[in-house]
């Protein structure tokens, strides 16, 4: 199967047509992505449009235009992970910062957190595990990218205690 | 718009349904293109079909959720037809709509037939409006005191239940007054997060309950047609775990109203395509329930496939594609037994912790009566971002007894290896006496069952 | 020995029949076990068996072919039956003389029916006492001189075969006069080399000739009854490619003929069990000649049971155990039209060079009326010391149309990566004019396909 | 699925009543050789047997009393392949010196070939493809075991070419 330049301008006529966000198609190495919205302009009535052509096999082609979703942007990622104590992943799964998509993340670099504070969920096969702070103190660094997949034990979060 | 014959069919799910789904499609002659998340691109279901369009990534919304990659993705693959499948979006309105407005057809009812079933307030008030019971509860409720009042009037224990709801989210049991208020909040708020409603209703709670459904086939000509019940009452958490048809607990007389039942309302709902309508059979009480229509093809059809000879999916599809159904209400004869298990990659000792990662060894029963619906393969990687179903394993027989004897033997050739799963337990649970004898209800797994096998010698610390 | 009710059964033999016969076993309720050389310890037929014994290493000689292994490996694993499958031992009267010796029931004839139908001259002497026609031929012959008076009696072309023999091994064509002599040198010599018997009788050849042969099942009751016959003209080197039920390019007056000469001469040879008879027929004088027995279930069985409805493993242990056919002629219904192609691991534009290795993708069809029967699986290898058989796709419809379409579509969704296979030659042939016309005869695929398919552009030089 | 004594002893007992030559039965590291002929006595009366019990799962047991078949010890498997033109295998397949079990190899060491000599057989799937010698020589060594897997391309026997 293979996307000809008419498949493509049908998709693009039923985008413009509908109140869709965002489509990333691919096959074969063909990777098309539309999106309604610009990153700094409002929605514009002409979508943005990206089409790869396909790569060398070893490689599959990738648009970098996408923007990044909101949570992702926010998330830190250190080269260096500070010193403190580390929330692991209680199992393989989904790292999400926040409780629901678009909602605020359960916490932020700097933010004060008590034992048992929810810092983030694990999302295993639909199952949501709320992880939570295992000492009280600042929340010094969010290891992971918002999204991601994380392996059992990994660090998440990164919490430097209070003193005492 | 006019149904016409489809030609290319896109498939907008995964899993084990995708693969029924590419089946069904290669049965009827029909193409199908597989659309894949990024995590599924060397599905099983990609593989059968003719062609296969990856819609996003991994995690759900940016695919399988995506309304817009998927009509986007049918319109690109030259599909004239998408088929949702279950989950995901099969049940969203939207779909349809979008389906309708680029000239696409679903494979399901339409979008006006999805809203009024999927609103379980509405599908309530069209079954009181034909006399059939929807229990002793509620319309929509406007506050606790509301609650209270109307609580106190059919006695407790009651139900709260989200409007917009299914899959247990948004349902709370209360047993007394002094419960009622934190329930509430509890159960909106769950209603609110999962369904973006918060919305509840109120039932009176059951305690011999069996969930039993009937799976109607409405074409799109006036023919409506019901293929008998299946009995769904082994669940935990409100997930079945087993199913069977027919339900043979439930009294005959009961079971013939229940069917009638649920022509009369897809009727009055002006349903099209295939649909589920659930009850609940008070068994103390010899008496029935409604409670919701799914407007989609279930989990467990096959054991009403096995016991009617009637192939649900490519059913979906010629009534999708126009055509009147070829049989009527007395050509459907129902033959035997059958069973169903879901085998889970989840460590039930383990209150069911999910157990994703690759599957080392994959050898399953083959048998007369045996039937396997499943994605999964040697090799296979079950990923976290999806449920935790890796297959259905499906046993018919002449009778009850023969099904459960087969189900019990099948269960005891898989080989599974990589990932735990739930064949230990089913395989416990089908040998079981009350099983055996049919002497359950909706409670007799969690608080009967589970308890026991959980605290039985040697469980925990074992991955199945 | 009189019969008694299986229990358990040891599976002598690998690849899909050992799969097959598992099955069959489930379906019985019996236990069974895997008798596998160390190349197939961790195979699908080990895996599905109730537990697996290893006797010898890979070299067939070793352990599939070795018979005191084989009913070893039964009095160690506690079985009290063998099922030999087809090759190997399977037709080895030896093999059910030591079962009788060690108290073991031999899933096939009694010994002496196996050496009398296994040995072809005095299968021939016994059909033609019987009156069924044996071919224009000749018993055992001496030496060149007879045989050529013999063949200047009925004319050339003729066919120099080996007594003992099978499988297209020592057997010779001879188109005049001349070619004689080393012919019939060189039929002996690969006689003697293959079945260590160099005897050799001499048939006319017949031009437009088309193979056919009939399944019978004859229990130990005295009923005896066939269930219609199989077309194999398809062949290349005398070796099967595709099977089809029935003969649909026979005259229905012959097929008749067939069914009941082969039902006399199952009669005549006391014959128990499942076995095929074998037959030349002659569609140009509409006539037929007995050629062979075969005392074993054939590589082809599924399609006399897709259009029978009757599961011969099932019918070969169940009379094995003593029991009676539960059914008569007049029971036997055939339904529809059923078409086997064999998938090898072969490179047929490579004049069929084997290609074993790790099978790294293995995705098959599903489908109503598609049967797949294999050992294979992603991740297997396929080795170099047995033959080259990986899967046998078998179709079925209510016309041979119907199943030649089912099949050619199955075909095109069949997804094999790491070895090549003999699936693309398949495709061709089953969508060929005349195989779909059924004009061929058994030169056909050597004579006209193969060549032409060989030549046409791109073929050589690509791991099809 | 397991070996007992009794199960065992049974294959005994079923051996002395039969003219079986050789037994080798394994079940889950459990394994069982019972030959009626012995490397220097005539075949014996009673049957010689081995029983190795289970060894650690990583490392199956096997008796070391197997008698190597006649082919077999009959090659010979220099450490170092001696100078000359290597036969090669033309597929994946096994090895065989002779063309069939019992009759005598194509060649030894020392012998003289001429091109087109058959030197062995390399069968797969059944297909049993002779190799021939590509010069006219000696045979200086036999490189694979009889009834070995070879790949495509192993040499499989060395020729010196004749002088010329």
């Amino acid at each position: 199967m293979s996307l000809e330049p008419s498949d493509i301008r049908r998709l693009l006529d039923a985008f413009e047509q509908s109140d869709w966000n965002e489509i990333r198609l691919s096959v074969d190495g063909v990777e098309v992505f539309i999106s309604a919205s610009d990153e700094a302009a409002p929605p514009a009535t002409s979508p943005r449009a990206a089409v790869a052509p396909p790569a060398t096999p070893a490689a599959p082609a990738t648009t970098t235009s996408a923007s990044a979703p909101a949570a992702a942007t926010a998330s830190s990622t250190p080269a260096e992970i500070p010193a403190g104590e580390a929330v692991r992943s209680p199992s393989p799964g989904i790292f999400w910062r926040s409780p629901s998509p678009g909602a605020p993340p359960f916490v932020e670099v700097g933010q004060h957190v008590e034992a048992g504070t929810v810092v983030c969920i694990v999302e295993v096969m639909k199952l949501m595990n709320r992880v939570v702070a295992g000492v009280a103190g600042t929340v010094v660094a969010i290891v992971v990218e918002n999204s991601q997949q994380v392996a059992r034990d990994q660090a998440l979060v990164v919490i430097r205690p209070d003193a005492g | 718009m006019r149904p016409r014959p489809l030609r290319r069919v896109l498939i907008a799910n995964r899993g084990e349904i995708a693969v029924r789904i590419a089946r069904a499609c290669f049965d009827e002659g029909l193409e199908c293109v597989a659309a894949v998340s990024e995590a599924d691109r060397d599905s099983l279901a990609a593989r059968l079909a003719d062609g296969a369009i990856c819609i996003g990534s991994a995690a759900a919304t940016a695919s399988y959720l995506n309304i817009g990659a998927v009509v986007g993705a049918a319109i690109a693959a030259r599909c004239d037809a998408i088929h949702p499948g279950y989950g995901f979006l099969s049940e969203r309105a939207e779909l349809a709509q979008a389906c309708a407005e680029h000239g696409i057809t679903f494979v399901g009812p339409p979008a006006a037939v999805i809203r009024r079933g999927g609103d379980k307030v509405a599908a309530r008030r069209a079954a009181r409006a034909l006399g059939i019971p929807v229990g002793e509860g509620s319309d929509a409720i406007a506050s606790v005191a509301e609650a209270g009042r109307i609580a106190a009037d059919i006695g407790y224990p009651v139900l709260l239940k989200a409007a917009a709801g299914g899959g247990g989210r948004g349902m709370v049991q209360v047993r007394r007054e002094a419960e009622l208020e934190e329930a509430f909040l509890r159960a909106s708020t769950e209603a609110q997060q999962a369904f973006g409603d918060g919305t509840l209703f109120l039932e009176r709670y059951v305690t011999n309950a069996r969930h039993v459904e009937i799976q109607v086939l409405a074409d799109g000509h006036g023919q409506v047609v019901h293929l008998g019940e299946r009995d769904c009452s082994c669940q935990r958490r409100y997930q079945k775990l087993v199913e069977e048809a027919p339900a043979a607990a439930v009294p005959a007389h009961l079971r013939a109203a229940l069917g009638e039942a649920a022509v009369r309302l897809a009727r009055a709902l002006d349903y099209v395509g295939a649909g589920t309508m659930e009850f609940l059979v008070d068994l103390d009480r010899e008496a029935f329930s409604f409670l919701e229509v799914n407007t989609r093809v279930q989990v467990e059809h096959p054991v009403t496939e096995l016991v009617s000879g009637i192939d649900i999916v490519r059913q979906q599809l010629r009534i999708a594609g126009g055509d009147a159904l070829g049989f009527t209400q007395d050509d459907v004869a129902l033959r035997g037994h059958a069973v169903e298990v879901r085998i889970n990659a989840e460590q039930p000792a383990q209150d069911f912790l999910p157990s994703p990662g690759r599957i080392e060894r994959w050898t399953l029963p083959q048998g007369e009566g045996v039937r396997v619906d499943t994605h999964c393969h040697e090799g296979y990687v079950v990923g976290a971002h999806y449920d935790s179903m890796v297959a259905k394993l499906i046993c018919h027989g002449a009778s009850r007894a023969e099904a459960l004897d087969r189900l019990y033997r099948a269960l005891g050739h898989v080989r599974i290896e990589g990932i735990a799963t739930t064949v230990p337990l089913l395989r416990d649970l089908v040998g079981h006496g009350d099983f055996r004898a049919d002497r359950i209800n909706t409670r007799w797994l969690e608080d009967h069952f589970l308890p026991a096998w959980t605290a039985a010698p040697g469980r925990t610390g074992v991955a199945a």
